[in-house]
């Protein structure tokens, strides 16, 4: 087993990996820009090492920076997380040159699997249904127009090395077309370093759907079952759960099947994901692999009962899948949300600044996948991803509950957040009977959300804390109420101050 | 403790007044049964007649208060009507011609109008990125743009002004 | 099903059953003493109300204000918890008469199995093998004496009203009872109002296991399979798992049956526990029935995918077990410790004060049952329990490892607790082999800690820290190391103080 | 700025000394690569020659610093050299003569010496009350009870003097 990992990334994933790592008994290795001295996964870490200025290209982008880390820090292994480099198949050579395990599959298989347009490529040639249009990168947007007039609007812009909804944009008639291919390429360009795009038909209310699957370095090849990924935010995921609530047993294994025979022909190892999109008629389409662990891999994990992150190790140095994971059944319902530090109210702006108070929701059934603290502050310069909940129970509707309970606990000041949407989401009719499709949040976003039954206890109670809190700003003692002499007139205001001196006293 | 507190919409007065162990609370004149805690500061658990309310008050980057008040949410500006300090209070006031403020930190990247254009209301005025997503600045109002104080490529920050519409 | 139910109790027993509540969308009514105004358990209620002075005696053992309470605030129903009066039966009568239903057994079958000695005579009466010793309560010392000399010393001396370890005293020999004695009956009377002790032989080296039941109204009663907690100090659980490392499917069902059998001739109602001491030879002897939630329900919760409160709230208004539930089966392993505020160097003194700062573990497998918070005050007028963490892994192996990490990562100045305890305990070779007995952890801490390696590098971390703290206190900028002018020479940390400032500007 | 720092039976001199944009720390004379920074008050994250340290310092009843580096726990005592305010900490160094302190709040509830007893270290000198639990104070030395500032019944605070052993 490996003695010390490098973790090429930031934020929550990266203090997932690392307490993997401390489970396992192998020492976490972080590293951190400027930007991040002071974050969770700093301080989680056995070991921190700084790699440049905030801009990610600076820093967490540089293969060469990584790599000398993991020479000087000494380390064995490398895992990538999501995200940045995890795609990147430079990375996993500069591994392999420096004689670093890199966390993850070959990048042959990366290259053969990971490019949107080689992986649809390798599913043809084994019989995996695609979605129709363009296989390869397309240079001129003259090009892509005559396409998409060919098969048909609206059609999908996609980036060749994206993923998480960047450098992605759905174009429904020939007059948006230059725009979308404008923004589509820039935004590819900035997140990856890589202009090129490639397009597709946008199949009308389809579902996403995902198959992960673990491989391992002998030839095993396993699906883990399907995580339902449709409640999408403008291409991004915001809510995800397993098992489907589509989901057949004949299904289940085709989609399974046919998952396993791409990771095959791709000769792929370790975690990775596959895509779909599926019709009404239950008919499935690939859509591309992830070649790495998922944002969501949570809530195969708690209906399995596995840990992908030690999984992915152990495939890394060398050890067997036993059999028997082969007949893993999941049990119950998981449901995940991402907390992202934006402004619902306000178009989703990002919402980055000091975090001035927090409580996080604990208790039956939840996991919190953290990345930050009360007190710090969440920079300009990332993905404006804070945590991830995630509920199980045993059934959907015991995880709803439970995700309910969860988000009305979670109380956070100095930045907004996204969890008064999935207040709204856990709570609309066709969400809670399990009839989502990819463009169903896009759409429910153009209504504005009902206005909500007046609560004249919860408006008097914010009332008086406006008040109490201009008092405590304006500080000292109330004036001009007579009466009560300074003795017996201790309210529990100066009560609880008292109190406090008292505590602070040794 | 006089106060007045507007809020959505409407302005209250809440009178707070030591008595004993506890706060007397009146809104409107009228006392309410109220027992207030400061758990930290800015987080208070008020029991409003049994009821149990957390609410969190912060400032807002334009200067009013942010009440969360358990899953709602409020804009509020509090006055003491004794006192001048309420003045400063007054900036939310202008009408017919709208400030338009950065929402966070970032970068401007692109500028979708010219002064002297007409605008509607939730059109496009430029493009701010900011933690890796392009977010377009809309006008609040229909009009004509009268001034822009923003240039491609420039950081901005929180509650900066970037333009107006008259 | 309930519209409101009153929680008869405080810390984080009411917290955990007003999160049920709101899980099933019941409002939850919260009671609170003076000491307890500012606790997590009245924050987070629907509705909370005084219900008198800090002392037990006066606030939550006080059957009739918390009858005021459900009558005003209009409760259907009441939850007393575990502690307190959870096994009162004056409090579930008292229910019956407001016409409020009590959460748990009725008032005949508490004291039909709740009654040590009662117990022990139901037991005797269906064939469930039981301690040697006395079976009623035992009035003049001189008598209980003599019982001890004619079964043989050691005997425990125990309240009739007893739980939790109170009122408990372990006698060796002769010498040792006249105090014994003395110090049992007061704490007895002091923790339940009763000083009535009765007394059994005490068994070597045994183990405590416990088979959780749950019966419904309707005459179906089922076991949820067993609990070890064996690993005690001073007769108190401090760590409890499922399954037992030396369960087998034989003893599991025997034990089962055992506990089923009992209930059943108790009339039993709700669910319940039925305590056993386990010998070397995989002979079980009936300790006691609880007749209420255990404070360790949730490593049950845990394997069984079940949520016993909500269960609990369901048989209360009268719905089946559905018949499925006989047939759970465990999955992996589940481990709960008790954090305490008390100070484990210390003689496991009580540390009452401030939380002045906190960190808890997040993430896969980890559970919190949070009772506290940062910045509240523990106050000095109740049991010391904070908080509970639970683990689940695949395996006993991965649970520990899990604790262990959670442990890790698990932080707290300001109070005192337990957790270095802990870190011990889980990796005392003994325990890793699964090889405890009720007085295991007794002897462990006959022996002192083993000298941790030193770590240079922990130590150095502390002393600049102990430096930099000291820095700060003195307030203001070190003096007299002239150079840098102040605007080329902002250190780190002035940088740090001056972003603050900025990030609170508007 | 220069201090010492007495810890587990050592004394070590830290010197902090500001340099660019960092903190240039010495121990003994020693320069280290340290990076230090502070999380909240008495949190510190610091970073040791790559090895990352979370470090909490608080202050003890008994007026001595707790300072938490990871798993480990450790007394200390900070004095600056160049100022007279070091002295306020000497207070532990009492030799034969034995304070004892109470370790929490509670209430004394029963007296097992009386003055002038000669006592073994281990034995039980009174028993206190707190959070439903009692706990016998035990003498840390063998020695005569020289005086009992504790009574029966009464309630006591954190470090208060309940005896003094010689």
């Amino acid at each position: 087993m490996f003695r010390k990992i490098l973790i090429a990334n930031r934020g929550e994933i990266a203090v997932r990996i690392e307490r993997a790592c401390r489970e396992m008994g192998i020492r976490s290795v972080a590293v951190f820009s400027d930007a991040d001295r002071a974050s969770l996964h700093v301080r989680l870490a056995d070991e921190a090492y700084p790699i440049g200025p905030a801009p990610s290209r600076e820093s967490y982008l540089c293969i060469d920076k990584l790599m000398e880390v993991a020479r000087r820090a000494g380390c064995d292994a490398l895992h990538p997380g999501y995200g940045f480099l995890a795609e990147n198949a430079a990375l996993a050579r500069a591994c392999a040159e420096a004689g670093v395990t890199f966390i993850g599959p070959s990048p042959e298989a990366m290259e053969a699997l990971g490019s949107k347009t080689e992986g649809r490529q390798l599913a043809r040639r084994c019989d995996v249904p695609t979605v129709p249009g363009a296989v390869d990168p397309i240079e001129r947007p003259e090009d892509a127009q005559l396409l998409a007039q060919s098969i048909g609007y609206p059609v999908l812009l996609k980036a060749v090395a994206g993923g998480g909804g960047k450098g992605m944009r759905l174009v429904s008639n020939a007059a948006e077309f230059a725009a979308g291919w404008r923004d589509a390429s820039s935004e590819a360009l900035n997140a990856f370093g890589d202009a090129r795009l490639y397009l597709e038909k946008y199949l009308v209310q389809p579902r996403h759907i995902e198959i992960q699957i673990l491989a391992d370095a002998h030839g095993r090849v396993v699906s883990l079952g399907e995580r339902e990924c449709s409640v999408q935010r403008r291409h991004q995921k915001v809510v995800e759960e397993a098992p489907s609530p589509i989901m057949t047993q004949e299904l289940r294994r085709k989609m399974g099947e046919a998952a396993v025979r791409l990771a095959r022909a791709g000769r792929y190892v370790n975690a990775g994901t596959v895509e779909f999109l599926v019709d009404a008629g239950h008919n499935f389409y690939f859509l591309e692999v992830n070649t790495r662990l998922q944002v969501e891999h949570p809530v195969t994990e708690q209906v399995t009962g596995l840990d992908l992150v030690k999984l992915q190790i152990a495939i890394a140095a060398g050890h067997r899948l036993p059999f028997a994971w082969e007949s893993i059944t999941p049990r119950g319902h998981a449901m995940e949300v991402r907390l992202y530090a934006e402004d619902p109210d306000n178009n989703f702006f990002p919402s980055p600044g000091k975090i001035l108070s927090r409580r996080t929701p604990t208790g039956p059934g939840i996991r919190l996948d953290d990345g930050v603290y009360q007190g710090w502050t969440v920079p300009t310069d990332y993905d404006p991803l804070l945590s991830k909940l995630i509920a199980w129970g045993n059934s959907r509707e015991e995880t709803i509950a439970r995700l309910r309970r969860a988000l009305d606990e979670f109380a956070i000041t100095g930045i907004k957040t996204n969890v008064g949407l999935f207040r709204r989401i856990l709570s609309e009719p066709a969400f809670l009977r399990g009839e989502m499709h990819t463009r169903w949040l896009d759409e429910l976003l153009q209504v504005r959300a009902a206005v909500r039954d007046d609560d004249p206890s919860a408006v008097q109670a914010a009332l008086i804390a406006a008040a109490l809190w201009q008092l405590a700003q304006d500080g000292a003692h109330p004036n001009g109420n007579g009466g009560a002499s300074p003795d017996d007139s201790s309210s529990r205001w100066k009560f609880e101050g008292r109190r406090e001196l008292l505590d602070r006293m040794p | 403790m006089k106060y007045e507190v507007h809020m959505e919409g409407k302005t209250r007065v809440v009178e707070l007044e030591r008595h004993g162990a506890a706060w007397r609370i009146s809104l409107d004149g009228q006392p309410v049964a109220a027992d207030a805690l400061e758990i930290s500061p800015g987080v208070y658990s008020i029991l409003l007649g049994g009821r149990s309310h957390e609410v969190r008050v912060m400032i807002a980057p334009d200067g009013s208060l942010q009440v969360q008040s358990g899953l709602y949410e409020f804009a509020a500006k509090v006055v003491d009507p004794r006192s001048w300090r309420g003045r400063r209070h007054g900036v939310l006031e202008a009408e017919g011609r709208q400030q338009i403020l950065a929402p966070m930190p970032g970068k401007v990247v692109r500028l979708l109008v010219k002064v002297g254009d007409k605008v509607e209301a939730g059109q496009g005025l430029l493009v701010v990125e900011a933690m890796k997503m392009q977010n377009e600045i809309r006008s609040p109002k229909s009009g004509v743009v009268e001034r822009l104080q923003a240039k491609e490529g420039q950081p901005v920050n929180a509650g900066e002004v970037l333009a107006w519409v008259e």
